[in-house]
């Protein structure tokens, strides 16, 4: 029976065959579709949707700030508008933009690279993505709320104790901060649950853990960091949440609490955190560097092993964020020498890069140039970071422009490079189109330039005494020059963000269309068609090497071979399984959303009143129950794709299955 | 997606199952006696270093024997060992050098 | 080969050279000499220069890896770059996947680099964690207290009059006056929220944390007049809670010392002032938001500038200054603030025994002038959002007319 | 794989579709642990820092702890895993029925536990004058064991669910029509039921504890509480009535993962308490 040619299927043509109270949806189109969807590459694209959108806002609150300094004395803005400015454009980047846009490519690209059909829990994995969401909402409403009670947050990103408590920011913005970020580690820890039993036990045939792309590995050991360190966050702002409702004294001085015990929390989630953020960019550059160069991956077990030692030491350091606090002579040289050796596992992998290049043929396109970038500026925000990791030297640059300096060089010259390097490098299989090299290397070189002109200043301006987080400056100190070329650098910055979101959205409904693997990889995801059907793999590979794809483009027959027989079996076993749809996730994520503005929003500022707070965080919580209740109910089924030579679906039955 | 059959052999001279009974009940009773022993010792004017050293082993014990038998890691992949390990231990440091910077004498807390 | 390649070409040069332009263009006054006020580069002091020796060593550390590790990296892409069609689309090189040899060296290089590191920051962890041994004795101590937004001082070692019969240690405010040449031992407490003291030509910075008793020492080479800030963000105006870090020669501290350390001045009305001319007052100015509060012939040399302010002003008016005494009262002032010797005990903010001879006001932010002493107390709100004395008043209803400003201002002023 | 696993006897330790061989349920439970560990670990350091430095003049814990309540309830959770294990072994051998009674001993011995917490907690508050906010011990004490029974309760909530679950009919079995009312009926009888237990045990314990002698003590009781009581016996008639057999239900040998993971969390808590037992109790009586 031939039906559709897509894989996309309608939900009456596969009612399922016994009569049930709530049957699965299996809508793939229009919102409904995208509500209910499982499938780890829409999951991806929207996770990218929210998260380019987010880098928006965050560029756009950075501009503002830019230009506030552009000038000494400036009143553009106020000191509130400016702390709120700050704060939210730290969390926002942070937690709203780079985050989920590495988890975009968890999502779209692992399951591809290791060969697998999803993720190992699909519905969890939709869970994580709208509970991110609700996340991205309760840290966002408060701008649209009166400012005098509510307004975002304004503590800082690291919001440090005592100044978030009750006494001295009375007003709900810390309660969003609070929650949002408390939503947001469920679902980042939810997700890397998820990709965590995903790499281990859905790899295909022949995928040993040393065959893994190193994109894939780092997904790995990301995925550890963020199940390992968001919890003494989430302790935290446990903490800081009682001390702020219910009056307890974790930070509360008078009743001999210790506001220095929130540091340490934050900063041991902290610290790992700034490795999840450069992680996955390593893995990128990991897959993009030897696919241009032609050549694999110089050193691929070392490569592999400083990331995992990156990610191990990295719960190690955390106190170099706290050199000032008087931790003593020990501790303070303990966590400065503790942090150098990060520079080592680092540099190995910076050292294997120029290797990979090495005696290669490159072929500059627009991934490699971003890709190059990064090398360049990660290094230079790495020589800055072993500058703090110097101790007394930290003592001058701690909370100066020189921190600013160095954490720009390694999340926008690092993860945001790799991060748009990854968006060029993937897009043709995401969409089946690709970006023209004239429009993409222009923007490239525009974000580059515009790049250094705003960050290679502050490293002066730290030098010379400026510290961070201030809305206004005078004009005797020297400031005024630097200031002023970084703000022009962030227009051309935010010119060359401009243009690269322009050719995106252009590529993305007119590029040039393109056949499958146009870069000649070298890694599984690239065997598929592009845009890659629902259920990924027609016959689930066989692994021979470690860059699997290379291998098989040089091994036709064999693997042509292989892959008849095992179709064979696999239909003989009842096809390709297919996970159904499921609303649940969506209505869990739901009520966690309600219940948490609910907690948020009507917390009582000073004395009792719990009223609405307690009704609406009630509702909240019905919400999620029935959403957890009807999904675990629901059960693991879905039903079965087979397919004809050609890719096309010839019959399915919606047989349950296991 | 068929069982192996040597899978199913190997299940059958694995004589544990017959026993598991037994050895949950047996270390139940071992457990509910380390307890004991535990509540009796803080009250025995020991050394204060002994006793300390002792409820620790004693509660290092009773949590090894729950994760090793109860929870079967025993009987299960090494992985699953290796991956509760890389959480327990790195918990157990973070807190370790918790206790440390904040027994460092400098951040002694204001005297009031 | 493409045919875009030379139009990007263009592009890109012309990008850099821009870039280079606007660098170059750099020769603001010290955009380069790096020796602003608040400079870590330009120090004076043996902890900033400690600190910035390590800084140093980073820096050629650092550097030359950058040179090496850079070079292998330009090298490398410039010299494997396909450069035409052909070998955009040649087969394949080598799949070569490693060196083992070279891996191990590369990482026993690093790692002797970050001994090179290692040795001169312990070093210096330990020397600047405290005064030398042998420099103890000599050592002043002095007490720093953090107040949302500015500094209080504390000399515990000096004991200020209060009236005839009772003595209390002497406070100050925003501008610590310390002796030059000698490390001074700076204890660092706060009243509510986590601040940071920094005066980077004299030393890093250390926080004043609640419920934690931290400390930091520094030293002045030389009698000089010294700017700090503070470091870590404390709330809305924390971009604006500025201090000073005046030096002196141990004649001038100890002159000064004694000077503080009088109750308040009063200004007598004598026989004389009567024949007097009256002294005129400018009118008032409206500031806007923000305005700087500093001039530019201050800058040029603060240290005398901060001399004059120790002499009382020639032709003062003592029944303005006496006015002003009254209705600092009147307004409720002295319920926050202090003037030993004149019945005004608050302790919510800085004391003003002897504000006038203090150069700056409102935390370092404004120069202590009958100008800005008139923007301050007519809408200290407006000079620094959320500030407690904006809030008192509102809540006091407190509200001036311009003569009864000019009053309080005469009277401030004259507290030398 | 359902079909299948209806006729062949399943290995436990091996789950042929996954690489490893673990399946992913479990690997799932083993990772969640590994980070609740550092939940517990961030908590128990907070509350060590802050009893390694007590603030002046705060309460002393040996003043406040009672510990023969807590041997008991930690002797109760002992029980409680040991019932969950054997509820595993039950369900991997098949045996339905007897992973049935596992289960409902485990919830009952998990809520005896709960119980004695508010009754602890209760005390602590009215009798022995530590709250939430009046010091730091209160703080610290009450949320690292407040957050260890929120992990109970859930974990008793799971595994009422699973309980209602194993009722769930096979298809084909004629009345399964109409399991899923009956189901959420079911589930709301047992939890209400378990509650009601819990409220009468608590009103017993009380009765006794404040009024003079055994008998003023049981009548108080009677009179106090009939209401629940009765509810109580009702609830547990009706219980029976929904656990009365029915045929062929979808519950097997097949769903010991299920049960599995939820006995990993279970033991977890256990664990968890091991070592607060330990360390916030008896190191203070040292
Ligand atoms: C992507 C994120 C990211 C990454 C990868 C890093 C990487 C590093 N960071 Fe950074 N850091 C941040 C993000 C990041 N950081 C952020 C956001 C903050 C500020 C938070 C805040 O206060 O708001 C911060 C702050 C910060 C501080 C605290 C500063 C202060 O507040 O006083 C310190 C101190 O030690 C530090 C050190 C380091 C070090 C040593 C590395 C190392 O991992 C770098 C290692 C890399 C190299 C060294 C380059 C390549 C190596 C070679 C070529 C080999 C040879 C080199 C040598 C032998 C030197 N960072
Ligand atoms: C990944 C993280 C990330 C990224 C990508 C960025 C990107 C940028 N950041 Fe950010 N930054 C942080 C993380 C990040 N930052 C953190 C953590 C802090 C500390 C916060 C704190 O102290 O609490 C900080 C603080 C910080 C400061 C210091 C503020 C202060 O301490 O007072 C400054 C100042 O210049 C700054 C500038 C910029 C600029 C110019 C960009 C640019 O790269 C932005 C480029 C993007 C654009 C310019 C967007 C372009 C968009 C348009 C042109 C359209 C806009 C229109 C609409 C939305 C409708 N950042
Ligand atoms: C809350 C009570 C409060 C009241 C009432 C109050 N002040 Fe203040 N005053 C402060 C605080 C707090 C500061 C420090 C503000 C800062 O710099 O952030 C201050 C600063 C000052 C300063 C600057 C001192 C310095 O060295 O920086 C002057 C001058 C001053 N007040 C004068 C007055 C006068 C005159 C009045 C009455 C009309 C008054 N104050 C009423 C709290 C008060
Ligand atoms: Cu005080 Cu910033
Ligand atoms: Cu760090």
């Amino acid at each position: 029976m031939e039906l559709a040619k897509s894989a996309y299927l309608t939900r009456e043509e596969h009612a399922p065959a016994q009569p049930r109270l709530l049957a699965h949806p299996t809508g793939k189109t229009g919102l409904w579709g995208w509500l209910i969807t499982v499938d780890h590459k829409r999951i991806g694209f929207l996770y990218g949707f929210f998260a380019l959108f987010f880098f928006l806002v965050g560029g756009f609150e950075a501009l503002l700030i830019r230009t506030q300094l552009m000038v000494p004395n400036n009143d553009l803005l106020t000191a509130q508008q400016y702390n709120t400015l700050f704060t939210m454009h730290g969390t926002t980047m942070i937690f709203l933009a780079v985050m989920p846009l590495s988890s975009a490519f968890f999502n779209f690209i692992m399951p591809l690279q290791i060969g697998a059909r999803d993720v190992a829990f699909p519905r969890l994995n939709a869970f994580s993505l709208w509970t991110f969401v609700a996340g991205a909402i309760i840290l966002n409403i408060g701008w649209f709320l009166p400012q005098a009670t509510h307004g975002a947050p304004d503590g800082g990103w690291f919001g440090y104790a005592p100044l978030t408590s009750k006494t001295f920011i009375p007003k709900h913005s810390i309660d969003y901060w609070v929650m949002g970020l408390q939503l947001l580690g469920v679902a980042s820890i939810a997700a890397s649950l998820n990709f965590i039993v995903t790499i281990i036990n859905m790899r295909a045939p022949g995928m040993t853990m040393m065959r893994l792309p190193v994109f894939t590995w780092m997904t790995l050991i990301t995925s550890f960091l963020i199940i390992l360190s968001f919890p003494a966050i989430t302790i935290a702002l446990v903490e800081l949440m009682m001390d702020r409702n219910f009056g307890t004294g974790f930070f509360e001085v008078s009743l001999g609490g210790m506001p220095i015990l929130w540091q340490h929390l934050f900063w041991v989630f902290g610290h790992p955190e700034v490795y999840i953020l450069i992680l996955p960019a390593m893995g990128i550059i990991s897959e993009i560097l030897p696919t241009f160069s032609r050549k694999p991956l110089f050193g691929y077990p070392i490569v592999v092993f400083s990331g995992a030692a990156i990610g191990f030491l990295g719960f190690a350091v955390w106190s170099h964020h706290m050199f000032t606090t008087g931790m003593g002579t020990v501790a303070t040289a303990a966590f400065a020498l503790a942090t150098m050796a990060i520079a080592v596992p680092t540099g190995v992998k910076i050292f294997n890069w120029i290797g990979t290049l090495w005696g290669g043929h490159l072929q500059m396109r627009t991934p490699m140039m971003f890709a190059l970038g990064f090398v360049w500026m990660f290094m230079i925000g790495g020589f800055s970071g072993v500058m703090h990791a110097a101790a007394p030297a930290d003592a001058q640059q701690q909370d100066s422009y020189f921190v600013i300096a160095h954490f720009h060089y390694v999340l926008i010259g690092g993860s945001l490079f790799a991060l748009l390097a990854g968006i060029h490098y993937w897009f043709p299989l995401m969409f089946g189109r690709k970006v023209s090299e004239f429009w993409g290397k222009l923007s490239f070189w525009v974000i580059f330039v515009g790049f250094n002109v705003t960050f290679f200043p502050m490293h002066f301006l730290g030098l010379n005494g400026m510290p961070r987080r201030t809305f206004t400056y005078d004009p005797n100190l020297g400031w005024n020059f630097p200031n002023l070329l970084a703000t022009i650098g962030s227009y051309i910055l935010g010119l060359g963000v401009l243009i690269y979101f322009i050719v995106m959205a252009y590529t993305y409904f007119r590029g040039q269309r393109v056949k499958r693997d146009i870069w000649d990889g070298r890694t599984l995801e690239w065997s598929l068609p592009n845009p890659p059907p629902e259920y990924n793999f027609r016959v689930i590979p066989t692994v021979h090497a470690r860059d699997a794809w290379w291998y098989e483009k040089h091994h036709r027959e064999e693997i042509a071979r292989e892959n008849a027989e095992h179709a064979r079996e696999e239909d003989a076993h009842g096809g390709i399984h297919m996970p159904f749809g499921s609303i649940w996730p969506f209505v869990t994520s739901l009520g966690i959303l309600i219940g948490a503005i609910g907690f948020s929003a009507f917390a009582p500022i000073p004395g009792p009143g719990i009223g609405p707070k307690l009704g609406i965080s009630l509702v909240g919580g019905a919400v999620m129950l029935i959403g957890i209740y009807f999904w675990s109910l629901e059960g693991n089924e879905g039903y079965h794709l087979h397919l004809d030579k050609d890719g096309n679906v010839i019959e399915d039955d919606a047989k349950a299955h296991h | 997606m068929s069982a192996p059959s040597h899978a199913v052999a190997a299940r059958h001279d694995d004589s544990h199952d017959v026993s598991k009974f037994q050895i949950y009940v047996q270390i139940a009773m071992l457990l509910a006696v380390i307890t004991g022993i535990e509540i009796v010792i803080v009250y025995i004017p020991f050394a204060k270093w002994i006793v300390v050293t002792t409820l620790v082993v004693l509660s290092a014990v009773k949590f090894l024997y729950v994760i090793f038998y109860f929870m079967h890691l025993r009987w299960d992949k090494p992985f699953c060992t290796i991956l509760f390990f890389i959480g327990l231990v790195l918990a157990g440091g973070t807190a370790w050098a918790l206790l440390m910077l904040f027994g460092a004498e400098a951040s002694l807390p204001l005297a009031k | 080969m493409p045919k875009f390649l030379p139009t990007l070409a263009r592009w890109s040069r012309l990008c850099v050279a821009l870039a280079g332009i606007a660098l170059l263009a750099g020769c603001d006054y010290n955009f380069w000499q790096m020796d602003g006020h608040q400079s870590t580069i330009v120090v004076d002091g043996p902890v900033a220069r400690e600190q910035l020796k390590v800084f140093y060593v980073t820096v050629w550390v650092t550097s030359v890896i950058f040179v090496l590790v850079g070079g292998a990296l330009a090298y490398a892409t410039l010299k494997f770059r396909a450069r035409n069609e052909a070998e955009e689309h040649a087969a394949p090189p080598e799949q070569s996947h490693g060196n083992p040899l070279v891996e191990l060296s590369l990482i026993g290089a690093s790692v002797l680099a970050l001994v090179i590191i290692a040795v001169p920051t312990l070093r210096a962890i330990w020397y600047t964690y405290d005064i030398p041994e042998a420099d103890k004795a000599n050592a002043y101590e002095v007490t720093a207290v953090g107040y949302q937004w500015w500094f209080k001082f504390e000399y515990p070692a000096e004991q200020a009059a209060v009236d005839a019969n009772s003595k209390t240690p002497l406070i100050s405010a925003n501008e610590l006056v310390i002796p030059a040449g000698r490390p001074v031992q700076v204890h660092l407490r706060t009243v509510d929220v986590i601040h940071s003291f920094w005066v980077p030509k004299l030393a890093g910075k250390v926080d004043m944390i609640p419920n934690r008793a931290n400390h930091l020492w520094l030293q002045a080479d030389k009698p000089g007049y010294y700017w700090g800030q503070c470091a870590e963000y404390c709330g809305d105006s924390h971009a604006v809670m500025r201090f000073r870090v005046i030096a002196l020669a141990p004649d001038e501290f100890n002159q000064w010392l004694e000077q503080q350390l009088q109750t308040a001045r009063t200004v007598e009305a004598s026989a004389a002032d009567a024949s007097r001319p009256k002294p005129q007052f400018a009118a008032l100015r409206s500031f806007g938001q923000n305005e700087a509060g500093v001039t530019e012939q201050f800058d040029i040399a603060p240290l005398e500038s901060w001399r004059a302010k120790q002499e009382p002003e020639r032709n003062e008016d003592p029944a303005l200054i006496a006015r002003g005494r009254e209705l600092f009262a009147a307004k409720t002032c002295n319920t926050c603030h202090t003037v030993r010797g004149h019945a005004a005990a608050g302790i919510l903010g800085p004391d003003l025994t002897h504000v006038g001879s203090r150069s700056t006001i409102a935390g370092g932010l404004l120069e202590n002038n009958r100008e800005q002493l008139h923007r301050w107390i007519s809408n200290p709100a407006a000079v620094k959002p959320g500030n407690k004395m904006g809030k008192a008043y509102v809540d006091n209803r407190i509200t001036m007319t311009p003569e009864e400003e000019t009053a309080i201002v005469a009277y401030l002023e004259s507290l030398k | 794989m359902s079909a299948h696993a209806a006729t062949a006897t399943i290995d436990h330790h091996h789950d042929p579709s996954t690489s490893t061989g673990i399946p992913n349920k479990k690997l799932l439970m083993w990772a969640f642990l590994a980070s609740d560990c550092m939940f517990f670990g961030a908590l128990i350091s907070t509350h060590l820092i802050y009893r390694l430095h007590p603030p002046a003049g705060g309460l002393d814990p040996k003043v406040v702890f009672s510990p023969e309540l807590t041997s008991f309830s930690t002797f109760i959770l002992l029980m409680s895993s040991l019932m969950m294990a054997l509820a595993v072994t039950a369900i991997q051998k098949g045996n339905v029925k007897s992973c049935r009674w596992s289960l409902l001993t485990t919830i009952f011995f998990g809520l005896i536990f709960l119980g004695c917490q508010v009754y602890e907690f209760n005390h602590f508050v009215h009798e022995r004058n530590m709250t939430l906010s009046n010091s730091l011990l209160g703080t610290t004490f009450y949320t690292l064991t407040g957050t260890h029974g929120c992990h109970v309760a859930i974990g008793v909530l799971w595994l009422s669910l699973m309980y209602v679950r194993s009722f769930k009919p096979a298809p084909g079995n004629p009345w399964g029509r109409s399991w899923l009312s009956h189901q959420l009926l079911h589930a709301g009888v047992l939890i209400l039921t378990l509650l009601l237990t819990l409220k009468v045990t608590l009103g017993l314990v009380h009765s006794l504890q404040t009024e003079p002698g055994l008998g003023a003590g049981i009548s108080h009781f009677f009179s106090s509480e009939f209401l629940f009581l009765a509810a109580t016996l009702i609830g547990y008639g009706l219980l029976f009535w929904f656990a009365r057999p029915r045929g062929a239900v979808q519950f097997t040998e097949a769903n010991a993962i299920d049960v599995e993971s939820m006995g990993l969390y279970w033991h977890f808590v256990d664990i968890v308490w091991i070592v607060i037992f330990t360390a916030v109790y008896l190191l203070e009586y040292i």
